[in-house]
C-alpha cells in the first residue's frame, strides 16, 4: 500500500505476477468454488506465469485450458458463476475482450439486474492490457473506458504487488462481475508484500505519493510513470501528490476530491486514447463537484487518439512519457 | 408412442403443462392487446411439447437456460404462474421485481438461469451450469434450450465444442421452429438439419419430432443418462413450429398456411389428450376438471399480478446507487 | 437542417425512417457497390421499415437477408468493403454490437491505420439505440461511448429526418467505417426533407436553436427533448442555444466552443448513462479549451448508471426527461 | 502424386516458394535474436507447402486472408520481400509503413488482404471478399487461411454457415498444425478431425496431408473449381505441423520429439526437391542455383531494409489527427 498506509509486517519483495499468482493460490486453498479457465493457463502456467503451478496443485477440473473461444468460455465462467462457483477467467488480452463483450456486458453486467436481485455472478475476468514492445494495434490497448461505462462490471486496476494481490482477492469475494486488468509493463515490477492473507476493498484509493502543489491522478502502469515525473519536478519545488484509484468502479471519489480541495490543481494520466477515456470523466466528476476549488483548467495527459503503431518509436508517442506528465505538471501549475 | 411405458400421472402433467403453457400464452395475449403488458413478447404456442418434455425428465439440481421465447420453459420448470404474470405486469412480486419482463424471466431457485433478450446469449451460460456442476462434482445436468435462428450465431458452435471437448453434462436442445422472425432456416443455412451439426464436433445428435411429447421425454431421459454418465453431451433436434407469428404484433404472414396446418394438425396438445383417452389414463371429464382448474389457476395469477404493487422507486434509486 | 441553414426547396414533410430510407435508395442508384444486409432488412423490409422496398428495386444480390452471426457478417461487410464495394450493414438492435465489437473495433476501426494508409474499409454499420417502451436492458442501450473510444471509427447520431438522409448518404460515400446510430423514438419523427440529392458533411454539427444565455449539447433523441424544454424555459426568460453535433466523431469542437464562448453556461444533455459518457468527454473538452469563459461548472444531465429497467416508471427515470432538462437549464443559468 | 501432370516450371516454382519462405523466415528468426525485429513473430517453418500449393493455384483477382503465422502467405501470395522485411524492422518502406510489423502484414494490391493479430479475425474478411466478388459477378474466389485454434472460435462457423447459405466462392483451408500455441487440438476439440465440422453445415470438406503441396495445389485447384461454379465453399484440412514453437521465443518442449520427427521426415521442401530430381524435372545444379538466387534475394531484402528510413514522425502525427 502506499502512502498513508500502515507498513506491512513479513512483507518480502515480490513481483507484481507473483503476487498475483500468490492471491489466486491462496483464495483456491480457501475456498473450493474459485477456479480458473483460459487460454493456456494450466500446462503452460500463463504467457506471463501468473497462473504457474497452480494446475500442479489443483488439478485439471480447476484449472483449464480452454480453446480459442473467448465468448463461450467467458459466458461459461457466467453461467457457473452464477450456479454458485467463483470462477477467474482470463482473456490473454484486453484487446480480445472485444470477443466476449457480449457475455461480459449483456449478460455478466446486467444478470444480477435483470434477475430483480435474485442473480448474482461472483466472477472475476482476469486480463492485460497496454503498450508493450511492439505489440502493434491488436495487443496494445488500454480499453478500461468500455467496461467503466457499462452499468453492472466492477473495475480494478491495481498498479503495484502489493495492490495487485488484496485487490485480486478481494475481487474473487466479491459478488462481481469484476474486471480485473493488469498491465503487461508491470508483470516484472518488484515490491513488498506481507505473506499474510489480506484485502484490499474495492473502491478504497491510495494516495500513492503525498504532496500539496497539484493531485495527480493516475492508475495502473501510469502510476509509477506519474512517480518518476513528480519526483523530477520535487527539484523544482513542484510537490505532486499521487492518487492512484486502484479500483475505476466503485471510484473513490472522496480521496480524490479530498486532494483536489487540498492542491487546487489537477491532472490526469491515462494511457488510453484521450477521446472518451475514464480521464474525461473523472475530469468532469471533479469539475462539478470541486469547481470552486479549481484555479486552473483540469490537464488531462493521455494516449493519442490512434492504433498503437508497431515501429517502437511511434509507439513511444502514443502513450505519455515522464516527460510528457512532468510538462504538464508544470503546466498545470502554472510554472510555464 | 406405446401407452404400456406410460403412466396416468406422467402423461397428466404432460398434458397438464402443455395446457398451462397454451393457456397462459393465449391469456396474456390478450393482456397485451388491452395494453397491461408492454414490450415484446414472444409466443411459445405451437412447441409446448419441447418444453414440457424436457422439463418432466430433468429432477432437482438440474438446470436450463432459455430465450427469448421462454414462458413455456419457465412454466414447465416449475414457474409460479402468479409471479410470471406479475413480471409481464412489470410489477413488484414478479420474478424480476419488475427489471426483466418477459425476455428476461428467470426462476433461479427452480435452475430456470432465465429467458434472454440476446439470442444465443443463454447457450455460454448453460455451458457453465453445466461446467460448474462437473467440477464441483454434481450430479446434475443442464438442458440449453435455442431455436434454429440461435444455432448459426458463432457461440453455438464454441459451445458445442467446449462441451464437447470437457464431456460436460449438457444437453443442447435445438427448438427449430423454422424461422428466425420472418427468415426460413433453409435461407440461413444450407443444411436445415441441424442436429447434423453435432457429429463434426463428436457429438451424439438425435432428430426427433418436437410435437410430440413422448419422443420429446424419451429422447431427454436418454440424453439425461449419457450425461450422467460422464459422456456428456448431447444435441438434439426437435422439429416444430409456431402457431403464430414471431412476436404478438407478427401476423406471420410468409409462413405458408399449408404448413401451418400441417402442424396444427400435429398439435402437441392434440396428440396427448387423444393418448391420455384412448389409453383410457383419463376420462374426458377428467381432462376438463384439469383444465378448469388450470384457467382457474391463470386466473387467479392474473388478478395477483393486477393488485401487486408497481415496484418501489425508492428501492430503485437505492439499487441504482450500486452500479 | 437547423436554424441558421438555408430552408430547403422542394422540401416536404417526411419521416426519419423515410429519409433513411431515400438515403439508402439513391446512394443504390447511384453507385452500383452499395449492398445491404442485415437481419430481416430484405423480405420484411427491416424491423422498422428502414429497407422498405429496396428488395424489391435492387434485387436479392444487394439486399441481404443475414443469420443472426453478427460478428460473421460485419466482419463480411468489412471484407467486401476492403475490396471495394460500399457495404451498409445493419445491426437491429446497437445492443447485439457487443457481438461484433471484434470485428467494428479490431478490424474495421484500425485497418486503414495497420496497413499503412494501404487499405480502407468504405463501410457503414447502421443501427439504433436508445429507450424504447418497456425493451429492458439487452433492447434499451445507448453505447455510442463505446464507439466514440475507439480510434478508427466515425460516429454519426442524427437527431431529424433531413440530417438522417444528408448524413446517411456523406456516410455511404465516406471511406469509412462509420458507425450510424438511429434512435428507435425517432422512426416516426417527422421533418422538411428536401427531394434533392444533397449530402450532410461529417463533422459538421448544427445549432438547432439559436440562444444568448446556455449552450445546450445534446444528439439523438435528447435533441427533440432539449428543444421542449428550451421553449419551456424560454417563457422564464432563459434564451438556450440548442447545439447538435450531429457527429460524435469527428466532433465540431468549434461549434461548441463558439457557443460556449457567447453564453459562457454549459449543458450537456445525453441518453446514455453518465459514467464515462461522451458527455463527460464533452464537458473535458469544454473545460479544457473554454476554461476562462466558463461562470459556472458545466452541467450533465444523463442517464442513470444503470441497466435499463423493464418496468415503464422506473425505465422513464433512467433517461433525462423535459423536467430534468429544464430544472437543469435553471440550474446552470443560476435560477435556482 | 504422378509425375506426368506435373510441368518443371510448376514444381520448380512449388520449390521456390518453399524454400524462399524457408530461407526468409530462418534469416528473419537471426535478426529477432539480434533485436532488429522486435514485437511477435509466428514462424511458417513446417508449414510451407500449404501457401505455395494454394497460391500456386490463384489466379489475379483472388483473394486470401491471413493469420497472425501470414509470412508465408504473404511471400506465396507474390509478396516483395523487400517490402516484408521492412515491415518486420518496423520501416517506412514496409508493406504497412512500420505501422504493422509482423502480424498486420497485407498486401492488398496482389488480393492479400493481411495478417491478423486476433485469431480467426481474419475469416469473416475472407467471407466479404468473396461476397463482394459474387455480387459483382467477378470470376473471383478467396482463400481463408486458418489453423486449428481459430477453428474452434465462433466466427469460423458464422462463416462457414454464411458461405454455405450464400454459395460463395470461398475456400477455408485449415492448415492444422495441432497445436494453439501449446494447446493440442485433442485438447481443444473432441473430434480433431477438423474437416468434419463441414457436412454439417452442408459444406463439401476434404481432409488432405498439408506437407505434401502436389496435394494441396490438387486440392485447391478442384475446390476453385467447385466456387467458380458457384457451389461453393469448400472446406480443406491439411494436417501438418510446426518444426519450431508457437512464437520465436517458444521452445516448443510440449511438443513431443517423436511426432515432430515423424513430420521432419516428411519436410514438404525435400519431398518436392526428391520429386524434381527424380523425375528428372531439374538437376541438381538447377536447384542449387535457384537456391542461390532465392538466398541472395534474401539478402538483399535485408539490405533494403536496414537502409530504410524510419517512418517520419510529422506524418504519423499527421494521420493520427485524421481519427
Ligand atoms: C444477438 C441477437 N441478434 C438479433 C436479435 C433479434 N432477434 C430476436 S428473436 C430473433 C429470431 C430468433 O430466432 P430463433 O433463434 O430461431 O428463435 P425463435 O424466435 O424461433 O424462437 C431475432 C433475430 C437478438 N435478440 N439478439
Ligand atoms: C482472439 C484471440 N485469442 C487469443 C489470441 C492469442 N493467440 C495468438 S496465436 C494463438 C494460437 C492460435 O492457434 P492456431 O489458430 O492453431 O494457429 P497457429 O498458431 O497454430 O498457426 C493464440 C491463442 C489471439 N491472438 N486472438
Ligand atoms: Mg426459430
Ligand atoms: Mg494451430
Amino acid at each position: 500500500m502506499g502512502a498513508g498506509a500502515t507498513v506491512q509486517e513479513n512483507a518480502r519483495v515480490i513481483k507484481y505476477r507473483e503476487a498475483l499468482n500468490e492471491a489466486l493460490r491462496e483464495e483456491m486453498r480457501r475456498d473450493p468454488t474459485v477456479f480458473l479457465m483460459g487460454e493456456g493457463i494450466a500446462e503452460r502456467g500463463g504467457s506471463y506465469k501468473v497462473t504457474a503451478g497452480l494446475l500442479e496443485e489443483f488439478g485439471p477440473e480447476r484449472v483449464r485450458d480452454t480453446p480459442i473461444a473467448e465468448a463461450s468460455f467467458v459466458g461459461a465462467g457466467v453461467g457457473a458463476a452464477i450456479t454458485g462457483m467463483r470462477p477467474v477467467v482470463e482473456i490473454l488480452f484486453v484487446d480480445f475482450a472485444l470477443l466476449a463483450l457480449d457475455q461480459i456486458g449483456n449478460q455478466a453486467a446486467k444478470y444480477r439486474f435483470m434477475t430483480g436481485g435474485a442473480g448474482r455472478v461472483p466472477m472475476v475476468l482476469r486480463t492485460q492490457g497496454g503498450v508493450g514492445n511492439g505489440l502493434a494495434a491488436q495487443h496494445s490497448q488500454s480499453l478500461e473506458a468500455l467496461f467503466y461505462h457499462i452499468p453492472g462490471l466492477k473495475l480494478v486496476m491495481p498498479s503495484t504487488p502489493c495492490d495487485a494481490k488484496g485487490l485480486l482477492k478481494s475481487a474473487i469475494r466479491d459478488d462481481g462481475p469484476v474486471i480485473f486488468i493488469e498491465h503487461k509493463l508491470l508483470y516484472m515490477a518488484e515490491g513488498a508484500v506481507t505473506e499474510e492473507d489480506y484485502l484490499i476493498d474495492l473502491g478504497v484509493g491510495d494516495v500513492k505519493r503525498v504532496g500539496n502543489d497539484v493531485t495527480l491522478i493516475a492508475w495502473s502502469n501510469m502510476v509509477p510513470r506519474s512517480l518518476a515525473a513528480a519526483e523530477a519536478v520535487a527539484a523544482e519545488g513542484i510537490d505532486v501528490e499521487v492518487v492512484d484509484p486502484r479500483t475505476l468502479v466503485p471510484l473513490d471519489k472522496e480521496l480524490i476530491l479530498e486532494s483536489v480541495r487540498k492542491t487546487e490543481h489537477v491532472l490526469v494520466v491515462q494511457e488510453a486514447p484521450r477521446r472518451g477515456g475514464v480521464a474525461s470523466d473523472i475530469a468532469s466528476i471533479i469539475q462539478e463537484e470541486a469547481f470552486d476549488y479549481l484555479d486552473a483548467p483540469i490537464q488531462i495527459v493521455a494516449g493519442k487518439n490512434t492504433p498503437i503503431p508497431f515501429n517502437l518509436e511511434l509507439e513511444s508517442l502514443c502513450v505519455p512519457r515522464e516527460e510528457d506528465i512532468v510538462q504538464a505538471i508544470r503546466r498545470v501549475a502554472g510554472r510555464v | 408412442m406405446t401407452g404400456a411405458a406410460y403412466s396416468r400421472e406422467l402423461v397428466l402433467g404432460f398434458y397438464r403443462t402443455m395446457f398451462t403453457i397454451r393457456t397462459f400464452e393465449t391469456r396474456c395475449i390478450g393482456l397485451y392487446r388491452q395494453g397491461l403488458i408492454r414490450g415484446y413478447f414472444h409466443p411459445y404456442l405451437g412447441q409446448e411439447a419441447i418444453a414440457a418434455g424436457v422439463c418432466a425428465a430433468l429432477r432437482e439440481g438440474d438446470y436450463i437456460t432459455s430465450t427469448h421465447r421462454g414462458h413455456g420453459h419457465c412454466i414447465a420448470r416449475g414457474g409460479d404462474l402468479k409471479r410470471m404474470v406479475a413480471e409481464l405486469f412489470g410489477r413488484a412480486t414478479g420474478y424480476c421485481a419488475g427489471r426483466g419482463g418477459s425476455m428476461h424471466i428467470a426462476h433461479i431457485t427452480a435452475g430456470n438461469l432465465g429467458a434472454n433478450g440476446i439470442v444465443g446469449g443463454g447457450i455460454p451460460l448453460g455451458v457453465g451450469a453445466a461446467l460448474g456442476a462437473k467440477i464441483r462434482g454434481a450430479d446434475s445436468v443442464t438442458v440449453v434450450f435455442c431455436s434454429d435462428g440461435a444455432s448459426n450465431n458463432g457461440v453455438f458452435a464454441e459451445s458445442l465444442n467446449l462441451a464437447a471437448a470437457w464431456d460436460l453434462p449438457l444437453i443442447l436442445m435445438i427448438e427449430n421452429n423454422q424461422y428466425a422472425v420472418s427468415t426460413p432456416i433453409e435461407q440461413a443455412a444450407r443444411e436445415p438439419d441441424l442436429y447434423k451439426r453435432g457429429a463434426g464436433y463428436g457429438v451424439d445428435s438425435r432428430l426427433i419430432d418436437g410435437n410430440d411429447v413422448f419422443e420429446v421425454h424419451r429422447c431427454t431421459l436418454e440424453a439425461i443418462e449419457t450425461c450422467r454418465a460422464g459422456r456428456g453431451p448431447v444435441l438434439i433436434e426437435a422439429k416444430t413450429y409456431r402457431h403464430l407469428g414471431h412476436h404478438v404484433n407478427d401476423p406471420g404472414h410468409y409462413m405458408p398456411q399449408e404448413r401451418l396446418n400441417y402442424y396444427k394438425a400435429r398439435d402437441p396438445l392434440t396428440t396427448c389428450k387423444t393418448f391420455l383417452l384412448k389409453e383410457g389414463l383419463a376420462a374426458e371429464e377428467d381432462v376438463q376438471a384439469l383444465e378448469a382448474e388450470v384457467q382457474r389457476e391463470i386466473e387467479e395469477a392474473v388478478e395477483f399480478a393486477r393488485a401487486s404493487p408497481q415496484p418501489s422507486v425508492e428501492e430503485f434509486l437505492a439499487e441504482v446507487e450500486t452500479y
